[in-house]
């Protein structure tokens, strides 16, 4: 019994040296905090990493088949622009508006995914092409940042289950004895964990994920083994889209506006390939999960919360956060000083 | 013969790739109810014959019948459902998924349309008692496991799809002689069950214990089909081949031995190697024989200098030698044919040349440029050498069969003109002709002075061949066998090491 | 001579590329024929001067292609670029470009270390450097307030011309001859591919792979840091930031060349001509006053085109 | 949160109303000393490191040193959740003032309440947020615009030049700073009676970009009657010099290489107007913030004046230095908010010094 856990402890410890990691950064974090562990440090926490982690959980896929997607930051931008349009008048219509915005970024997935497998090109490039074009036409739809989402759902959605409450007045504002133990939890860090566990745990349980995993791990033997490649690959980069756009529409909602920034799209998706290999994922795909990307945008959101809290010479706080960031992944090297054998390092 | 009651068929069946001819105009049917031996040298289109009865491949030209109805499969998807299971000679096993998993990758047990975890893993288990493979984890993943239990695995994964016709394409390369039983069992009960079996090998004694009749073929052609005992075994060499062949072996050792080239003692690493000592010596060729998984593949890697942390005494050619990585073991003049000759030894996608010239750069430059003439003189003389049969030496390895694939990987190696080569397994999927070369080969190294360690999975070759056998057991070499003492009997018992002065 | 030969079908991408390139310059001639009645475009002054900028871009592919073959990549060349250009700039004088060179050594020596002896992955190993190198250049900049201005070679290299022709389009001449030379000539060159192909078949075959690596890694910042000492000499100093505008065209001008992204497979004329590519698709561009939008598409567009062109190539 | 009041406001020559018709505000005084944070986004050019070295110098300065009992400088790079997340994180806890460069001038709707909630000023400088829910710092682009184009005019009017093609040299697309001196350029233009030709480029404000796409620029259309950047003013001017291009009027930043240029060649023709976006804008926004603490009645935007200098007005060693680097920015200093910490004070020595 205790040998299986070991195990599989050993079977995730990528996963495992992330969750270890982020504990001791969150907690260090909150207790010198002056308002450590408090609900107000939370919901600001979380406002902050969502779409983060959308975006590295989007990231995650296409590398678990060996790629990489370079557009997931350019079709965050995108879909936030397309929000800034669309969630907007009456809850019907935002709502409306939000499955919009969810399913441009889901089609534009799939031309991902179609390019890749019909067009036969890697998906580093091909997604780096079409990252560009997501981007011109986010460009295109906000000329200059602007838009005005509803604020009471932009308060809503950004803040801790009471004041959710609250703005839409249920529970009787959220004072009803049932709701009491989530009043407290933030609203932002629900939608994140209900989509994410929401999507993942069903398809992790289908073929077509069983083949993302088993495309990445080794691809001749999927295919002989008759798994549906294509279909595999091009759900893989739909999917990417799909959560790209749920980083985008909560952005959208969280800045109740659309901004086509380009260096901020660089951005989010260069730091959704850090949250990924943070998170215990390998490159290589084969291994790994959104959910350790997850924990991944954690942790390289954290990194940043401590200049806020410590005094470090601001002009130095950009060299201490490279620094930390190549030290963590650099960790991963663990692996290969324990690895005896060489040839064990070229899978 | 009467092809009414064939349960496979094909007619007139040829398959080119670009310029290769790899089938050409088959005919070829096999019964419900019997295992149906094919043999055939590398490259003869063996596996090609498979991958197109199993819609890996499609067929150039000609039909497939399927139960007397024509069928041209898409994927091995559109085969499986069929009933048509192939046993690819290169394994289909994904690494990072588990051993259930992988049993029943593409048809897992489903609940309310998802993947059912618990049946799934309690059918595997079920499966892996069924091959005797009980000491398998199902949860583990296929990474953690041994060449010979991945296609222990491999074979599980294919009676999981109840076949109604199982290919085996040389399912059985890598197995471990008790293994091989278990397989020869299931094969029976299975053709007791009407399941028709298609089984390639290169192994003569596999295929006379196993198959009720056998097809030879011969580059690209069905040569022809006899029902077993038709045919004694070298007349079937002689189809296989083409030609008439003389003594299997070479004959053993005329010159006397040299000096010692290599002496090993307490030589440890990891579990693997619990102290091995070890002489060999100029002019011989030295076995390394047992059962699978006794630290063979450890020792040879740890001397050529891919492990690390090693520890214990080495001498090579007289100094002290402390391998520290093959780069260095290379210029020390040691050479290793490693084990899976597809991924570790070869750049498929490359060109022969350049394959033949990877560890030999510094020999064709000039002041760190390469000379061309120097380069393509090298790789002619390579490829006269050992006969390896290209087109030529710019096409990519891969279009290469198994066999002269092998021989690609030896030449790079003899230009260096080492003074031992280790080989491992270096005959694994290669045929007979092939196999007489590689043989005739070794002996003539030896002969010029250098030395060989050999590890082999067929006995038969050990004795046939090598002038001295170490058998390894847990980690240690538990007995030396040459002359007389070196028997069939004697390896079988010193691999299960039952020995009447046994230390352990 | 073998380098300019398009023989082989493997060469159908570059001479492709090449096409693609003539079209551009037409299209953007028929642009201004019709908008000014002028030809600038096809001008020996306007092409020379186009090539003149298009060197730095050119170095950088050029380097990059080195790290690419072995199926790794270099997102640090931005601030290799700069952090070279600004300490060439702080020491100045005879010392100044040493010093920028010997900038990109380390960062090279650096990625190399991290990507072959640590086996992280260099996507994110070079992402961490390039963020280290920029908190760098701020402390320095911030602390140190260095002196900017660049060394009267720089100057020369980057901006004089000889018999006519820009000195920098020399410099990138020099380059190609060197890194073609190690690619087709000479053992480390041949490594590179085989490293690319399978590492761990390579390293069996007694190639010392983590040097390969290293090697290719220390071209690869050796020629972000000449890129960027160039820079700076055109801009006659260095500033922040100077790089970042190089790095995706970079990578676009060796996959557009022809190179395989996966490693393995890609000859150095391809990156050639998908730099000039790049370079004049850019200046087209920039005279037809294409917003910013738009540009971001037709990259896109012509990315994707072209690469299914090619992809064309190699199934029949 | 602060109170709609009505005029005049304190210390009207530091703390301008952009227009009769700005609001003022006022929040309750409270007891000093406070905590004051500013929360940078994008850190790597020289603008925003010479705009931290200010903040912090401003912050030692005795003039307010002993207002401020705690400050903190964060930068969070072009990211709006981190941007809005520090802002949060410092209202969380409880420092009485933040100010901040918005990375877009939109979406700060939650900070804004949650300050408001927490009596905390925000002061947004520089890259301006659409509200006037807040205080703001900033000098007044449009004009700016104007200026740029005016004087390029009146050079062009007396060299008795009245047509011919104008290259405008704008910033990075989308920002509200590169719109509103883009409208401020042109419209000037459109309403001169000269006939102008409008030939417009993206220099995004950085140095290298805008030497190239002027370069190109030249190389296409041949002669320009005139130059007119709203940054990247070192470029443009390498550029003009690099491609034989003869000296014409031109506008440009603040940029000591540029104001080195003009003194230099200004006899050859290169008559140019500076007008710097000053990094001390981060004092004043700092100053301001602290009078808003102490009670004082603030204007709800503050116009910061333009600090313009044209080629006649330049003296080496006063607003521009001809030995020392040219990539720091000349105007620091707001004499009347006694801002006066100078350019070179603290870009051109060693911090160790300083
Ligand atoms: N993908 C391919 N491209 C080109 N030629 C191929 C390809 N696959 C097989 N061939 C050629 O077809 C012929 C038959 O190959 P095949 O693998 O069927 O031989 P085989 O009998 O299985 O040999 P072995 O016993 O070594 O496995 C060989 O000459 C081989 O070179
Ligand atoms: N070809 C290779 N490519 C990449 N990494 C390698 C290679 N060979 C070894 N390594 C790794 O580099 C380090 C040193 O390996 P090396 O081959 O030198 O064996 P070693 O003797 O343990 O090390 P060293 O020789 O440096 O003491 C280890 O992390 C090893 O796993
Ligand atoms: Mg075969
Ligand atoms: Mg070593």
């Amino acid at each position: 019994m205790i040998g299986k856990l070991k195990a599989t402890v050993l079977r995730n410890r990528g996963f495992t040296g992330a969750l270890v990691l982020f504990a001791v950064l969150f907690i260090t974090y909150q207790s010198i905090h002056p308002r450590g562990f408090s609900t107000a440090v939370l919901v600001q926490n979380s406002n902050e990493v969502v779409a983060l982690a959308f975006v590295a959980i989007a990231q995650t896929i296409p590398v678990l088949i060996g790629g990489l997607d370079l557009s997931v930051g350019a079709v965050m931008t995108l879909t936030n622009t397309i929000a800034s349009h669309v969630v907007t008048g009456t809850p019907m219509q935002m709502l409306l508006g939000a499955v919009l915005t969810l399913g441009a970024g889901t089609m534009f997935g799939l031309m991902n995914g179609l390019i890749v497998v019909y067009g036969r090109i890697q998906p580093i490039i091909a997604t780096l092409a079409t990252g560009a074009i997501a981007i011109g036409l986010a460009l295109i739809l906000r000329p200059s940042p602007g838009g005005d989402i509803d604020g009471d759902l932009n308060w809503a959605a950004t803040n801790a289950v009471f004041d959710f409450a609250e703005t839409y007045g249920f529970a009787d504002n959220g004072n009803a004895a049932w709701i009491q133990p989530f009043v407290n939890i933030p609203v932002p860090l629900i939608i994140l964990l209900v989509v994410a566990l929401g999507v993942w745990l069903p398809f992790k349980r289908t073929v077509t994920c069983r083949t993302i995993y088993a495309i990445g791990s080794a691809e001749g033997a999927a295919h002989l083994s008759g798994l549906p490649i294509a279909r595999a690959k091009i759900a893989a980069f739909t999917l990417a889209g799909f959560f790209a756009a749920c980083g985008g529409l909560y952005l959208a909602i969280q800045t109740s506006s659309g901004n086509a920034d380009l260096t901020q799209a660089g951005t989010y998706t260069l730091n959704s390939i850090a949250s990924v290999v943070l998170g215990g994922t390998s490159l290589m795909g084969g291994t790994g999960g959104p959910i350790g990307s997850m924990i991944g945008a954690f942790i390289l959101r954290i990194i940043s919360f401590f200049f806020r809290i410590l005094s470090i010479d601001p002009l130095l706080q950009p060299l201490i956060e490279g620094l930390v960031l190549l030290v963590a992944v650099s960790l991963g090297a663990l692996r290969t000083f324990r690895v005896k054998n060489k040839l064990g390092l070229f899978r | 013969m009467n092809s009414s009651d064939a349960i496979v068929q094909l007619r007139g069946v040829s398959r080119y790739f670009g310029g290769v001819t790899a089938l050409d105009n088959v005919n070829f049917s096999c019964k419900a109810g019997s295992i149906h031996g094919i043999l055939g040298e590398n490259g003869a289109g063996k596996s090609t014959l498979i991958k197109i009865l199993s819609g890996v491949l499609g067929a150039s030209e000609g039909q497939i019948l399927n139960n007397g109805k024509q069928v041209s499969y898409r994927s091995t998807a559109e085969a499986t459902a069929d009933g048509i299971v192939c046993i690819f000679q290169e394994l289909s096993l994904v690494p990072d998924l588990t051993v259930a998993e992988n049993i029943f990758i593409d048809q897992p047990p489903r609940r309310m349309g998802m993947i059912d975890n618990r049946k799934q893993r309690q059918m595997a288990v079920e499966l892996l008692a069924r091959i005797k493979c009980e000491d398998v984890d199902p949860d583990a993943h296929i990474r953690e496991l041994s060449l010979s239990r991945r296609q222990m695995i491999e074979i599980a994964k294919a009676l999981a799809k109840n076949p109604r016709v199982l290919i085996l394409d040389e399912a059985t390369s890598a197995l471990t002689s008790n293994d091989v039983e278990t397989v020869y069992d299931l094969m029976n009960e299975l053709r007791a069950d009407g399941v028709a079996c298609i089984f390639i090998s290169h192994r003569m004694k596999e295929v006379d214990a196993l198959c009720d009749r056998l097809s030879v073929f011969r580059n690209g052609q069905h040569i022809q089909s006899f029902d077993k005992g038709g045919l004694n075994e070298t007349e079937i060499v002689q189809l296989m081949i083409g030609r008439e062949i003389t003594a299997q072996y070479p004959p053993k050792r005329s010159t006397p031995i040299g000096e010692t080239t290599l002496s090993v003692s307490s030589l440890r690493w990891e579990n693997s190697l619990k102290g091995v000592d070890l002489q060999v010596n100029a002019g011989e060729i030295v076995g390394l024989g047992g059962l699978d998984g006794q630290g063979h593949k450890e020792l040879l890697l740890g001397l050529f200098g891919a492990l690390r942390g090693m520890t214990g005494e080495i001498t090579f050619q007289g100094g002290t030698y402390k391998p520290s990585s093959p780069a260095q073991s290379k210029r020390q003049g040691l050479a290793l044919v490693p084990e899976d000759r597809k991924t570790e030894g070869l750049m498929l996608e490359m060109s022969i040349g350049d394959n033949i010239l990877l560890p030999n750069y510094k020999s064709v430059s000039q002041a760190g440029v390469i000379n061309g003439r120097l380069a393509n003189e090298a790789i002619a003389k390579a490829i006269e050498l050992l006969q390896i049969k290209v087109g030529s030496a710019d096409d990519p390895v891969e279009t290469l069969s198994g066999g002269n694939q092998q021989k690609v990987v030896i030449a790079k190696w003899l230009m260096l003109n080492p003074d031992i080569i280790l080989l491992n397994d270096p005959t694994r999927g290669i045929d007979v002709g092939t196999k007489q070369e590689i043989y005739r080969l070794m002996r003539d190294l030896v002969e010029a002075g250098k030395s060989v360690l050999l590890y082999s999975t067929d006995y038969a070759e050990l004795i046939g061949c090598c002038d001295r056998v170490c058998v390894m057991y847990d980690g240690r070499i538990v007995s030396e066998l040459e002359g007389d003492t070196l028997t069939e009997e004697a390896i079988v018992a010193a691999s299960l090491n039952i020995h009447k002065d046994d230390p352990a | 001579m073998t380098f300019l030969s398009f023989s082989k079908p493997a060469d159908r991408p570059l001479l492709i590329a090449l096409l693609t390139t003539l079209v551009i310059l037409m299209v953007g001639t028929a642009y201004t024929l019709t908008t000014q009645g002028t030809a600038p475009l096809l001008t020996p002054s306007y092409l020379l001067q186009q090539l003149q900028i298009g060197s730095f871009l050119g170095i950088c592919a050029a380097g990059m292609m080195m790290v690419v073959l072995l199926g790794h990549i270099d997102l640090s060349v931005p601030w290799t670029m700069t952090a070279a250009a600004m300490m060439a700039t702080s020491v100045g004088g005879p010392w100044a470009i040493p010093a920028g060179l010997s900038v990109g050594l380390a960062v090279g020596l650096l990625n190399g270390f991290g990507v072959s002896f640590l086996r992280i992955p260099s996507m994110i190993f070079t992402l961490g450097v390039d963020s280290v190198l920029r908190g760098l250049m701020v402390a320095h900049t911030g602390g140190f307030a260095p002196q900017t201005k660049a060394s009267p070679l720089m100057r020369y290299l980057a901006a004089d011309t000889f018999l006519g022709i820009p000195v920098a389009i020399f410099v990138w001449a020099f380059v190609s001859i060197v890194i073609a030379a190690i690619l087709t000539k000479t053992g480390f060159g041949k490594s590179i591919y085989a490293v690319g192909v399978k590492e761990g078949a390579a390293y069996l075959s007694g190639i010392r792979t983590r040097r390969v690596i290293i090697g290719s890694f220390v071209a690869s910042a050796l020629c972000a840091s000449t890129a960027g000492v160039l820079l700076a000499g055109y801009s006659a100093k260095a500033y922040q930031d100077m790089g970042t505008p190089y790095l995706l065209p970079a990578i676009a001008a060796v996959v557009l060349g022809g190179t395989h992204i996966l490693g393995g497979r890609g000859r150095y004329l391809g990156t050639l001509i998908g730099a000039t590519l790049i370079v004049f698709l850019n200046s087209v561009l920039s005279i037809m006053q294409m917003p910013e939008s738009y540009r971001q598409i037709i990259y896109g567009v012509v990315i994707i085109t072209m690469l299914l062109v090619y992809g064309r190539g190699k199934q029949n | 949160g602060p109170n709609i009041v009505s005029g005049p406001g304190v210390n009207p020559e530091c703390f301008a109303p952009w227009t009769d018709e700005t609001n003022f505000m006022q929040w309750e005084a409270r007891e000093g000393p406070f905590r004051v944070a500013v929360v940078n986004g994008f850190v790597g050019n020289t603008w925003r490191i010479q705009m931290i070295k200010t903040a912090k110098a401003f912050a030692e300065d005795p003039s307010i040193a002993g207002k401020i009992s705690d400050f903190k400088v964060v930068s969070t790079g072009t990211d709006a959740p981190a941007q809005l997340g520090a802002i949060e994180d410092f209202i969380n806890q409880g420092y009485d003032a933040i100010i901040t460069i918005a990375v877009s001038p939109d979406g700060f709707d939650r900070v804004i309440r949650l300050a408001d909630r927490n009596d905390v000023v925000l002061v947004p400088f520089d890259n301006v947020l659409d509200t006037d829910k807040v205080m703001q710092v900033n000098e007044d682009q449009l004009a700016m615009g104007r200026m740029f184009s005016e004087f390029v005019l009146g050079e062009l009017d007396a060299k008795g030049v009245s047509s011919g093609k104008i290259l405008e040299v704008r910033g990075l697309p989308g920002n509200s700073v590169d719109r509103d001196r883009s409208i401020g350029i042109n419209e000037v233009f459109a309403a001169d009676d000269g006939d102008w030709e409008m030939v417009s480029v993206n220099g995004m404000w950085d140095d290298g970009t805008t030497q190239k796409v002027v370069a190109d620029a030249i190389a296409v259309h041949g002669e320009f009657a005139a130059v007119v950047a709203q940054g990247g003013s070192n470029g443009m001017v390498q550029a003009i010099q690099d491609s034989g291009h003869p000296w014409v009027p031109v506008s440009g930043e603040s940029e000591n290489g540029y104001r080195k240029a003009l003194s230099e060649h200004s006899d050859a023709g290169l008559k140019g107007i500076s007008i710097g976006q000053s990094p001390g804008l981060v004092a004043i926004a700092m100053k301001a913030a602290v009078s808003a603490l102490e009670g004082n009645v603030m204007p709800q935007l503050i116009s910061v004046p333009l600090p313009v200098a044209t080629y006649d007005e330049l003296e080496d060693g006063k607003n521009f230095w001809s030995d020392l680097p040219d990539n720091f920015f000349t105007v620091n200093e707001f004499p009347p908010c006694d801002v006066n910490i100078s350019g070179p004070a603290i870009m051109a020595e060693d911090e160790s010094d300083s």
